[in-house]
């Protein structure tokens, strides 16, 4: 990219960020010019990507390898495709719910695995740098866990009971998620500042050194 | 016809449910392929839903909404500069775009939510009188003093006070809270591959 | 704000609530009527609803108590009411929702004589039987509520308030719309004109109104499908052509009406070119069909008042063809019914007045409603009230069974038979005025109204927010102007985590000259805290002449990975790009490490035989993520396969504490969180000033300020007083 | 073929986890007797459709942008239930909602299940297939929350229901929302949204609570005996953490 385009690209982000933070003070025509610009941008971008990618690379190595079993192998997910594509025709979108099963079925799969395999062991056989302080985090993460506790006894009056000491447990574990979420909203806004803070100081510092050459 | 409709999409989430959990524990290359082929459906899936986009907001414009335009134009031009990088036409059509307009706007936007958290801490402030509040108020304060240095004793007080309560309490909630996601998560899995929900089938 | 007070739990709610916003129940505000096709609210002042297309009865009310026995037309707009009951239904044995439609359904294929009695005075008819319907309903579902499924539970706002409501109502209107004395039939007339304008005031379309909704309430209130029941396919029903609608829409009001047809209150639109399949097919019968009608039947006088005219459906059809119309083969059917039915009924025996009936019940003060006109038209003529069935009589018997004035309908079919019971009359002057006042009434364009409440209510805090923004702008403008503030606050500025940098520094170095895979796990909205980081690591990586494969998730990250590469000088490169499929993605990828063997191909691209070999020396893992799944991913399904490979991140402030863990697991040997890290293993672990280090002065002050903010707003409060629940437990977390 | 522990373990709890449901569903139809912990977030979600109808303000609902083909596959299901309840409480008014899905995948599973509503009540003619809108990938956060933040700026919407994987990107939705005093309830599965939702809104669905979604506003038996498996799962899991804190209280040697 050649230096008049990189001014040009320079000016024309600044434009939009100006018009992206005008809505700091209200909603107006030129933010919504900005998000229609990023929503179409991204899509664009995405789409491009998904045939980049994904389906190219496919059609190249269906076609690459020799036999037919390379070719079987895209049968599949081309017919399930074509099916997902009959959503689009009226009377016949139904076509399209066993590849919408195949597709959630899967998706089901891999998320229960990754909870379990990704998630689950890890969180629980998690250690600290000490051993007290392993075990002080251990007991209040279960206070965490009390207090998401659903189900309890339904007594005839219809309400529903739980054991005494629940109530105390999980408000300690109330108490903790407060906290915990108070950090994460601390890290989060420091995070932002910082992003503030670059994306001022960029064009702070590239609009003082185009002007000084 | 209409019991095929109901049962077969639920006959295919059965067995591909199934070969998808034993790839994923014990099969890799098994795994791959399914996950690959669920990747394409999730493409396909993708690129109906940009079609939706641009029909919808191509309607608008149609109607004289200018900012529908704004979208549908910018949208043909990243996809035709894709085409246009593909056939060589263009070099780096579309990493331009990327680089000089979605770029800037994806980070104006992140640093413009520094403003909305502000506003909605004093928000928090303003509506909230619970016990619950001030206690995420205080320690909101307590964590971001906490990770400057204030100048003298009161620096390093608000210092250790904010690494104990990071290291006990936000590990601690954290922990909690992704480990109920993780059961959560298995609980909603298995309902869905045991086929008692069925999302597919509406 | 004006507010109305819920009848049910007397909750002040806004006046564009047409339910309580506390209990639910209906507040019947002016101005909506509900479509009888699809139920859909609109505003009363459309023609047609807007969803459906369907005519809205309740929105040209004054049509229908002048609708004579030969308007077709006008049985079909009260067929398209889905409450239209058969006259054979009585509130004693009252049918299911599911027989009510089926009728209804019935009601549409044939013409019923009934669909000639004022709409209006149906649909009340029609809303109270489906009120008891409904409260049928209510015992039954309540009786059976331990088993029925929270689908029924969930539609049982107390409606049956709806129906005092709907009551109080018709008890007012009836004061205000029956005058004791003929001669405040002008009063009457005002009234009429005064609810063009949507005044509070109850009248006939008031009252049409209010029994549509209260009706379509009752049957929405239904458990299950039969109250949601749609109005069979099969059945025509009277809708103007789509694009007709949107010009009437656009119009916001009804269209001239055809001078013939004006006061039978068939509306153009209704006319022979809309007609329903059905009714066309009748206007298309052989001529000798008509002849055989026409033997029997003389014309009425042209000399009679325009009003008493049969519906002609078209402009360009004369009047035998509106007879026609009348006398088709149902009708005859039913007529011939009629005859044979043993008891005569009262209008057959002329003068004989059923005795008085005290006024009693709900259908009384309904039947009250009859227009007080009618009523001087009776006591001017005879044969007109005998031909319209007005007398001064209280119903004794069938369904209108203690109604005083209703208009008998039998009479009036039976008068366009025998046509010498409307030859001779005349109109008094007295009439003729009231005619033209009436025709000029039904001529009065209705006032189109928006429906208020959608309009978006206002943004209060702009004040707050402009404070607060010019603040943090003041900050940061300081900040980076006055560089020197650096300086002062070098001993405050944001605490890097010394402990963690370091240890990433220490596995950064150990790669030296080993092939390093770098995973751009960000989009550029976060670019602002992970570039400085990417910038470090890839720079000590191209010093340490460590072969770098940069690989993403997402496509975004590719694309950044590329934009950062480009200005790091003496970078050996080489771009894995974007990894598809997540978790199961980086687990394909994770065995190209432990098997290089079987990875020449890697999702459909093929693997350079270079870029194979490096993957599997690959001793390092450079995650800079911006999200914690991605993170994790990597951990979990690359970190937990490769073994012999060692992971450090790159991460933002926020994911800092969820790294906790993992760090202290042993899985990641290092951590960079955000930019103070950054700067800290640039500056003081790898010795490379960096600019971009004054910047944290600006964070350093932004922080303070908005911890100033929350505090001092928290003490404002706490001053201006701070009324704590007793038990924080009900409060948000 | 690969034989690690963890998998083998991970298949056993599987197989009990499909077992415990199995029975537990099989009791709750016999003797029910199960009640389930208020949640005032998904109370109000109940009372939404009404609150629709009153203001003349329809809801807007977003399942979220996490895919249904990848791990994010829960988090979407469990916001995809409360749509269906959603759409089946207002289909039937003037004021259907409008969904806004962050994912191809979720955008067209989003469509059938407002279809579905439709035909639950009755009205499947008056079903609009605009009234679900695809708004960016779900790898453009910012995009997405720009997107769904210019619906809410229009203030034809009373409320704004988000129940899905989502991230930072809320905090835009949710100034929005704010500005046009609309109703919010957020549930998340990521920390850093619900960091902002807390902020935001008193009805925040708090990771856990939004899979239960399906028991709170379906309830049919398989629901509610789901998270009776979850609190099982729950204390096998407390116990689990203890047992590795106590052996980390001894190092190995």
């Amino acid at each position: 990219m050649d230096t008049f385009g990189e001014i040009g690209g320079l000016f024309l982000g600044f434009l939009l960020t100006l018009f992206v933070y005008s809505f700091v003070v209200k909603d107006n025509p030129m933010y919504r010019l900005a998000v229609h610009l990023l929503v179409g941008v991204s899509a664009g971008f995405a789409a491009v990507i998904a045939v980049r990618e994904v389906l190219i690379p496919i059609a190249k190595s269906a076609s690459s390898q020799d036999g037919l079993l390379p070719l079987l192998l895209w049968v599949v997910p081309i017919a399930l495709g074509l099916l997902l594509l009959a959503k689009l025709v009226p009377g016949y979108a139904w076509l399209g719910n066993s590849s919408m099963a195949v597709l959630i079925s899967v998706g089901a799969a891999v998320g229960l695995v990754g909870a379990i395999l990704g998630t689950l062991f890890p969180q629980v056989t998690a250690t600290y740098d000490s051993g007290l302080l392993t075990v002080v985090v251990a007991l209040l993460t279960i206070c965490v866990l009390a207090y998401f506790h659903f189900t309890g006894r339904q007594a005839s009056d219809g309400r529903v009971r739980f054991p005494t000491w629940h109530k105390y447990v999980s408000m300690t574990g109330q108490f903790v998620i407060t906290i915990a979420l108070a950090g994460v909203f601390a890290g989060l806004f420091s995070t932002t500042l910082v992003l503030l803070s670059e994306r001022l100081g960029y064009y702070f510092d590239s609009f003082t050194s185009l002007i000084s050459g | 016809m209409n019991q095929i409709r109901q049962s077969l999409p639920l006959a295919l989430a059965y067995v591909f449910g199934a070969l998808a959990l034993i790839g994923l524990l014990f099969v890799p290359a098994l795994a791959k392929t399914i996950t690959g082929w669920v990747g394409f459906l999730a493409v396909i899936a993708l690129l109906i839903g940009i079609l939706n986009l641009f029909s919808v907001h191509s309607r608008r414009l149609v109607r004289g909404n200018i900012y529908s335009g704004v979208l549908v134009v910018s949208l043909v031009a990243m996809i035709g500069l894709g085409i246009t990088d593909f056939i060589e036409l263009t070099d780096g059509g579309v990493s331009a775009a990327f680089k000089y307009v979605q770029a800037p706007l994806e980070a104006a936007f992140a640093s413009m939510l520094a403003f909305f958290l502000l506003f909605a801490g004093v928000r928090v402030i303003q509506r909230r009188r619970s016990w619950w509040a001030i206690i995420f108020i205080t320690s909101l304060v307590i964590f971001l003093l906490g990770r400057t240095s204030l100048p003298g004793f009161l620096g390093e007080i608000l210092g250790t006070v904010s690494d104990i309560m990071t290291l006990v309490f936000v590990s601690s909630g954290m922990r909690g809270i992704l480990i109920g996601i993780a059961l959560g998560a298995i609980a909603v899995s298995i309902r869905v591959l045991m086929g008692t929900d069925r999302p597919y089938n509406k | 704000m004006i507010t109305v007070a819920c009848p049910n739990c007397s909750f002040e709610n806004s006046a564009l609530s047409r339910r309580c916003t506390s209990c639910g129940t209906a507040l019947l505000i002016e101005g909506y009527v509900r479509c009888d096709n699809c139920r859909v609210l609109t505003p009363k002042a459309l023609e047609f609803c807007e969803l459906c297309g369907s005519y809205l009865a309740a929105a040209a009310p004054f049509d229908k108590p002048l609708i004579l026995p030969s308007s077709r037309q006008d049985a079909n707009v009260a067929d398209t009411s889905p409450l239209t009951l058969p006259a054979n239904l009585s509130t004693e044995n009252l049918p299911d929702a599911q027989e009510i439609t089926e009728q209804y359904s019935q009601s549409e294929r044939q013409d019923q004589p009934e669909s000639s009695i004022p709409a209006w005075l149906l649909d009340v008819d029609a809303a109270l039987k489906m009120r008891s319907i409904s409260e049928k309903k209510a015992d039954e579902t309540d009786s059976s509520s331990a088993t029925k499924s929270p689908e029924s539970k969930k539609v049982e706002p107390p409606r049956t308030d709806v129906y005092d409501e709907l009551l109080r109502r018709l008890d007012t209107s009836h004061a205000v719309t029956q005058p004791a004395d003929p001669k405040e039939s002008e009063d009457w007339l005002e009234v009429l004109e005064v609810d063009d304008d949507n005044s509070e005031q109850g009248n006939i379309e008031d009252l049409a109104f209010q029994a549509l909704a209260a009706a379509s309430l009752a049957a929405s209130h239904l458990p299950g499908k039969e109250g949601r029941a749609d109005p069979p396919e099969d059945q025509p029903l009277v809708q103007p052509r789509a694009e007709e609608r949107t010009e009437r829409r656009q119009k916001g009001s009804t269209q001239p009406l055809d001078p013939k047809g004006k006061l039978l209150g068939v509306p153009q639109q209704l006319a022979a070119t809309e007609l329903p399949a059905w009714l066309s097919d009748q206007l298309q019968r052989p001529d000798e069909d008509e002849e055989e009608y026409f033997d029997d039947i003389e014309l009425p006088e042209p000399s009679r008042a325009t009003y008493l005219e049969p519906t002609v459906p078209d402009a360009e059809q004369d009047e035998t063809d509106g007879e026609v119309i009348v006398l088709d083969a149902s009708f005859d059917k039913w007529l011939k019914q009629l005859s044979d039915e043993p008891a005569a009924p009262d209008w057959m025996t002329e003068g004989e007045s059923s005795p008085d009936v005290p006024f009693e019940s709900d259908s009384v003060q309904m039947g009250a409603e009859t227009p007080q006109w009618l009523h001087d038209i009776h006591e001017a003529e005879g044969d007109t009230a005998l031909l319209l069935g007005i007398e001064e009589t209280v119903e004794d018997s069938g369904r209108f069974a203690g109604i005083k004035g209703a208009i008998q309908i039998e009479p009036a079919i039976a008068a366009s038979l025998i046509g010498t019971r409307m030859v001779d009359y005349s109109i008094s002057k007295e009439q003729q005025q009231k005619i033209a006042i009436l025709e000029s009434i039904v001529h009065t364009k209705p006032v189109k109204q928006k429906p208020k409440a959608v309009e978006p209510p206002r943004d209060s805090s702009v004040r707050m927010r402009v404070l607060l923004a010019g603040a943090l702008f003041l900050v940061f403008l300081f900040a980076t102007v006055v560089p020197s503030s650096a300086e002062w606050l070098k001993d405050s500025t944001l605490q890097p985590a010394t402990k963690q940098t370091e240890q990433f520094y220490d596995q950064l170095m150990l790669a030296a000259g080993e092939p390093v895979l770098v995973a751009f796990e960000y989009t550029p909205a976060m670019a602002g805290e992970l570039n400085p980081i990417a910038n470090v690591v890839l720079g000590q990586l191209a010093d340490n002449d460590s072969p770098v494969i940069t690989v993403s998730q997402s496509a975004a990250g590719s694309e950044v990975a590329a934009i950062i590469a480009e200005d790091i000088e003496g970078l050996d490169l080489e771009q894995l790009g974007y990894i598809p499929g997540e978790a199961v993605g980086l687990r394909s990828l994770a065995e190209c490490f432990s098997d290089p063997d079987n990875c020449e191909t890697l999702f459909g691209e093929e693997i350079p035989a270079e870029l194979q070999e490096n993957l599997s020396a690959v001793s390092l893992i450079v995650i800079l993520a911006s999200d914690s799944d991605s993170l994790i991913d990597w951990i979990e399904q690359v970190g937990a396969q490769v073994k012999d490979s060692t992971l450090i991140a790159g991460i933002t402030q926020l994911l800092g504490p969820v790294t906790v863990p993992y760090s202290a697991s042993g899985q990641l040997k290092g951590t960079v969180s955000g930019f103070p890290d950054a700067i800290y293993l640039q500056q003081d672990l790898l010795g490379i000033e960096n600019e971009a280090s004054e910047r944290v002065s600006g964070i350093t002050i932004a922080i303070w300020l908005a911890a100033g903010f929350l505090i001092a707003g928290a003490v404002y409060y706490a001053v201006t007083g701070l009324n704590l629940p007793r038990s924080g437990k009900a409060k948000d977390r | 073929m690969i034989f690690s522990t963890p998998n083998l373990v991970a298949l056993l709890l599987i197989v009990f986890s499909i077992a415990s449901l199995y029975f537990l569903t099989r009791r709750y139809v016999d003797r029910s007797g199960v009640g389930l912990r208020n949640i005032k977030a998904y109370e109000k979600l109940q009372k939404q459709a009404v609150k629709a109808m009153a203001s003349g303000r329809s809801i807007h609902f977003s399942p979220g942008r996490g895919s249904l083909s990848k791990a994010t596959n829960p988090t979407s299901l469990a916001g995809l239930s409360g749509l269906q309840r959603i759409t089946e409480d207002a289909s039937s008014s003037d004021k259907p909602p409008l969904v806004s899905a962050g994912d191809g995948t979720l955008f067209m599973t989003a469509r059938d299940v407002i279809r579905g509503g439709y035909e639950h009540s009755g009205r499947a003619k008056a079903y609009e297939s605009q009234k679900s809108q695809f708004i960016a990938a779900d790898n453009s956060p910012m995009a997405f929350g720009a997107g769904v933040s210019d619906i809410l700026n229009q203030g034809e919407h009373g409320s704004s229901i988000i129940m899905g994987h989502i991230g930072s990107e809320l905090a835009l939705m949710a100034e929005a929302a704010e500005r046009k005093h609309q109703d919010q309830i957020i549930g998340s599965d990521n920390l850093a949204a619900l960091a902002v939702a807390v902020s935001a809104t008193e009805d925040v669905l708090m990771g856990e609570e939004l899979y239960a979604a399906a028991a709170y506003l379906q309830e049919e038996p398989a629901h509610i005996a789901s998270l009776q498996l979850q609190d099982i799962l729950r204390i096998l899991v407390a116990l689990g953490i203890l047992i590795a804190a106590i052996v980390s209280l001894f190092p190995r040697t």
